[in-house]
């Protein structure tokens, strides 16, 4: 088989993307928030509230760091959008602040999310907790594993957290979990989905929320260094943090946009989450995007070392730069990943989640690709911190922590 | 064509108990011997579905269906060849096929519609295709001659009812709760309502389904104008009973919870 | 015995506290420091480079949050000065940047610290990374245990944590460790000390660098509330961010300025950390100050559920402020600041470390106490987020955590 | 008055190998035990310390020697008692005290100082109380007659060292290397160096210790000037082997093995 129909969707496309694919009981739902996103969000209250909440609750602005010590590794120029330290830990928490207002402006008191990594559903706990929700998150059992310090995070902002153990027992499968319930609830209940996926109007909302970063970002850029950025760099999982920080340099057709997509195992051994690269066009969640999927359609199970990258599918706005060649996706190993990672805290001092780590992998070998000629400026979303990754870290590869703990004490 | 079937099934009837069965559940050949087992004990219909990893519109019971399903390897070639062998078995009984978008998606549009065709079934429902996305399949299921039908739900405005209704040319599937489905018990009073009400506005054939599990449910359904109850996790609960009961064997297990399960169902239908 | 004499220090005196109460062989390198904060920490080219850093690499200024939620539950207007979100997670990179830049203008190629909770450690060791330092930190081992996450952090950014065995293997014994190592190795090390303790001029050099949490809240403050915060609240361990947010409002009379000591099991229990409120004037690590101690002049193990508040002496400038009466002490116990702990984090989606736990609890029975009108507005420094302190949470309170992981599942 | 001690041992001698004893290490009892060894064994002055939890100036083998003592419910006035014995058994034997700083804040320094003497200390010594901060009890000294040492470092510049030299009058106590106590092997040449330097510069008498264990510093300390050598860690060590080797009992173990550290140490001494 394998010779997908050629399906353009009506609503919400992007291109030959995005859509809506989902069950006639969620149209009510997605009726009542496209209407909200056009009136409610675009309102000047609504505005005003987001900002005023992303910088008093969440710390906005973050920073704009130069990183001497690894640009001088990569031969280029590194800044780095730093969204780790955003409240909650990543960049998620710009999409919860405004789903978070439109939620209680439309009148719903429960939110529902489903969260691969956790940090979403942080996110997600953080922001019912504040704002009096009844909160839900679905994590695949797997990840409630793999991700366990962000399980305590929500429960202690009070969230109820449901290991999701069917199917793949990881992010997929916690957004199946997450539609049933949104389907049955969706009177009361809003779905706080986590990033630039779903159906329409989920992947404009969802990006628009985080369009700050790159907003942000462009301006200290002029601010400290000038000119444009010769790339935007960022790790796609669903794609959010990269859309947020692209957006603002869509249009400046001189600065290269980068994503960068889990390779896990290599994209050759097939245990990857390379969407982009190694997808096709499928209906996932709601939408048409590139999908991994096998010749009959069903999905595969992706691999990633990073929980939050660890996706079959992606926001198909990606899948529209990809066509159109505005933006250009490549991929690295995990290996080169938690390789990055470990480089990027012992020269710069900051720990970056396995996310971004790819990102910053990427750009350890760019210049030999070929990408970019040495000392290119380069501005990179560094979208989450490490700490939610320790445990993993020292599961996996804690015997490469050179002298750690070694007894170096005082002579005597 | 089969699709001939279907019109001549409501020709005959106004009441339909069709079971919902995932081709390949537990077994290619167990799942045809549950089809001809469900039609011999009175179905005069078949709802029947190709095994989707990621079944969001659907609980936990029938995603269970699916995943055994897969693990028995019925991929949709397999699917297609079980309807094939029911078909050739039984070649009046209308089939109706459910199936995930990405699934059609894959094989191409026009190329699942002709080998729906080719192996009996009636009419298609792609469960996570809206209508507003769905033009490219209902044309093309025109083209190959295949029945087609859409799902409505209790929160259906009359208004979208009607212009779904006048879309289709198999019947007009009604979820008969707000909610994926899954066997639930009472509420026959509620259901009689949002059926009577869908049905009296349309023109179609209404299918219910979503939760049908008791005898007073369905006679309740068709009193209120209903022409198909659908009968889906409750057979599969029944389906998983017996798998988990033993070894699989040939399926005797599975065939006896089934036929206990389905047969007073049937005896809803007014003789 | 018990009748200690009346001792009073010529240098760096905070009345009769504060002084240089070490071996003769530190003269040498605290004499250079004292040298380098009169003319390097003066000079512009610091003061540039330090702002820099903060701004760019730490991302300062952090927020100034309104908590309305927290503030109903105490019946008073609650403003959060959101140390928490400084990289590193807690207000003690301010002093490590600090520091950081001195140690490189002074020459120094390798730093040592103490530290309890395993924050100022992880400060340092980022510094250290960032600034290329040989970093090696000393921890108490039962810290060690108490704080692993950190630890692991610590060690990712190329730093060799050494545990402490000796004594009651907690920080006061960490800070011995790390003297003597200073002492033997004081022509390239710095001594990079984590809170306004020690001898002079640590005390003056540390508060230095954190005033700026202060200044910052005072003008967030002006620009988004108005008038004076009623009172000014901190916890207190050494008392680094007590001091950084008091400074600013010390010449306010009518501000009140708050210290939250660790009352643990309570202070008739002894197992406690509150050194201003049941300390004795004596000298510790270099300083005259008060101190948890017995009649004979042996330093008590103190007790706190917040290993960062586990100390039994405190900054002398505190003691100061105490006897002149412009700062008031009070106490806590582990319970009430566990309890406050799981409260932001269920009212305002923020997780506060269990040392500002212990601000947060103080202000929730601050009302009833009668220490302020109903409504009245305070400014309370979250000095850290409470990552680190999951585990320990989850050991010592997790079956608090209600329907934690409780399967809520879709309906089916 | 004790202190009459100490000029009269530095009238009749230019070299005293002093041992370093923490008081009440490992028990009251064997503590005096290991003093009267000592002496028996040659030993013609003692340092002593009062055991404190925290000495930061000092390294792990002396911190350990205090944990013992402590275990051991040496407190000060115990300790006090000790030298009380020491001294009536002994009393033209100096007894040079070195005690923290905080446990004569705690006690008062006159107090302190006055209970000092009448326990046979000839001389005061707080290593944690710089010069500078010293002035109060340097004035307590001198009231109560109680000998005051300083301690200097090889990083105390010349004039500092005329300035320290002044202001004692019982000894200026030489650190040997830059670091805190603790044995170590070498170096004769570096210390050799280090002593002649320091003590060429002052009248009053220089103590040597942190780190001395052989014969041959010891006689370098000597031959470079030097009138006092204290051995500390390397017999702390010596006392840490007698406790580990079983069970205490009245200290035979310990004694031994202290005796065999120490008496060839003594043997430095130009006879
Ligand atoms: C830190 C971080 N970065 C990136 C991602 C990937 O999501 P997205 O591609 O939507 O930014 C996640 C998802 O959890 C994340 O936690
Ligand atoms: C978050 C936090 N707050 C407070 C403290 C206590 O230190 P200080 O009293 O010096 O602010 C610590 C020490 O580790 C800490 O980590």
């Amino acid at each position: 088989m394998s010779q997908e129909s050629i399906l353009s969707p009506r609503k919400g496309a992007f291109g030959a993307y995005g859509g809506r694919y989902v069950s006639e009981l969620l149209v009510p739902a997605l009726n009542e928030l496209e209407e909200a996103r056009r009136t409610i969000v675009r309102s000047s209250a609504f505005k005003k509230e987001f900002r005023g909440m992303l910088r008093d609750w969440a710390g906005r602005p973050t920073a704009l760091t130069y990183a001497p010590n690894f640009s001088k590794l990569c031969n280029l120029h590194v800044y780095l959008k730093r969204e780790d330290l955003l409240h909650g830990g990543a960049h998620k928490t710009n999409n919860v602040v405004g789903q978070g207002i439109l939620a209680k402006r439309m009148g719903k008191t429960r939110i529902i999310a489903e969260t691969g990594a956790g940090q979403h559903g942080v996110a997600t706990a953080m922001i019912g907790a504040r704002m009096g929700f009844e909160t839900v998150v679905y994590m695949g059992a797997r990840d409630v594993e793999r991700q366990a310090p962000n399980v305590k995070r929500m429960q202690l902002c009070g969230c109820t957290v449901v290991p999701v153990t069917t199917g793949s027992q990881t992010l997929k499968d916690a957004i199946n979990e997450a539609l049933r319930d949104w389907t049955a609830n969706l009177g009361n209940t809003h779905y706080l989905l986590g990033t630039v996926c779903g159906p329409d109007p989920f992947p404009r909302l969802v990006r628009d929320f985080h369009r700050v970063i790159g907003k942000e970002a462009r301006a200290q850029w002029a601010e400290s260094v000038g000119d444009l950025p010769r790339a935007v760099v960022a790790c796609v999982g669903g794609g959010s943090n990269a859309l947020g920080i692209f957006k603002a340099f869509v249009k400046d057709a001189g600065v290269d946009l980068v994503g960068v997509e889990p390779g896990g195992h290599g994209l050759e051994s097939g245990a990857h989450g390379a969407t982009l690269l190694r997808g096709t066009p499928g209906l996932l969640h709601g939408a048409r995007t590139s999908v991994l999927q096998d010749e009959f359609g069903q999905i595969l199970e992706p691999h990633s070392v990073a929980a939050g990258l660890d996706y079959p599918g992606v926001g198909p706005e990606h899948a529209y730069l990809r066509d159109t060649g505005r933006a250009r996706y490549t991929s690295v190993t995990d290996d080169e990943a938690i390789e990055a990672f470990e480089i990027l805290a012992r020269t710069e001092g900051i720990i970056p989640a396995f996310e971004p780590a790819h990102a910053f992998a990427y750009l350890m070998k760019a210049v030999a690709l070929g990408d970019y000629e040495a000392g290119a400026k380069i501005l990179v979303n560094c979208s989450g911190r490490g700490d939610k990754d320790l445990d993993t870290y020292r599961k996996l590869y804690g015997h490469r922590l050179a002298g750690a703990g070694a007894k170096m004490g005082p002579l005597s | 064509m089969s699709r001939a079937n279907l019109a001549a099934a409501f020709a005959a009837s106004n009441q339909h108990v069709s079971p919902f069965l995932v081709l390949g559940d537990p077994t290619p050949e167990i799942s045809f011997q549950l089809a001809k087992a469900a039609i011999e004990l009175g179905a005069t219909m078949l709802e029947v579905g190709i095994a989707f990893g990621d079944p969001s519109a659907d609980g936990l019971a029938i995603q269970r269906a699916n995943l055994r399903a897969m693990n028995a390897k019925a991929t949709t070639p397999v699917a297609f060849s079980i309807m094939k062998r029911i078909h050739a078995a039984f070649p009046t009984i209308p089939m109706n096929l459910l199936v995930y978008g990405n699934l059609v998606h894959a094989a191409g549009f026009e190329r699942f519609a002709r080998e729906a065709v080719e192996s009996g079934a009636s009419s298609l429902l792609v469960p996570d295709l809206m209508f507003e996305e769905g033009e490219e399949l209902r044309a093309v299921c025109k083209t190959v001659g295949l029945g087609h039908a859409e799902l409505v739900g209790p929160l259906s405005e009359p208004k979208r009812i009607r212009k779904l209704a006048a879309a289709v040319d198999a019947y007009l599937y009604l979820v008969a709760f707000q909610g994926v489905t899954g066997a639930r018990t009472g509420a026959a009073d509620s259901i009689r309502e949002l059926v009577h009400r869908t049905a009296s506005g349309v023109e179609v054939p209404v299918c219910v389904g979503f939760g049908l599990s008791t005898r007073e449910q369905i006679a309740a359904v068709f009193e209120a104008g209903a022409r198909v109850a659908v009968v889906g996790s409750y057979l599969a609960t029944a389906i998983e009973a017996g798998v988990n009961a033993g070894p699989l064997g040939d399926g005797a297990q599975v065939l006896a919870k089934f036929r206990a399960a389905f047969a007073p169902l049937v005896g809803a239908v007014a003789q």
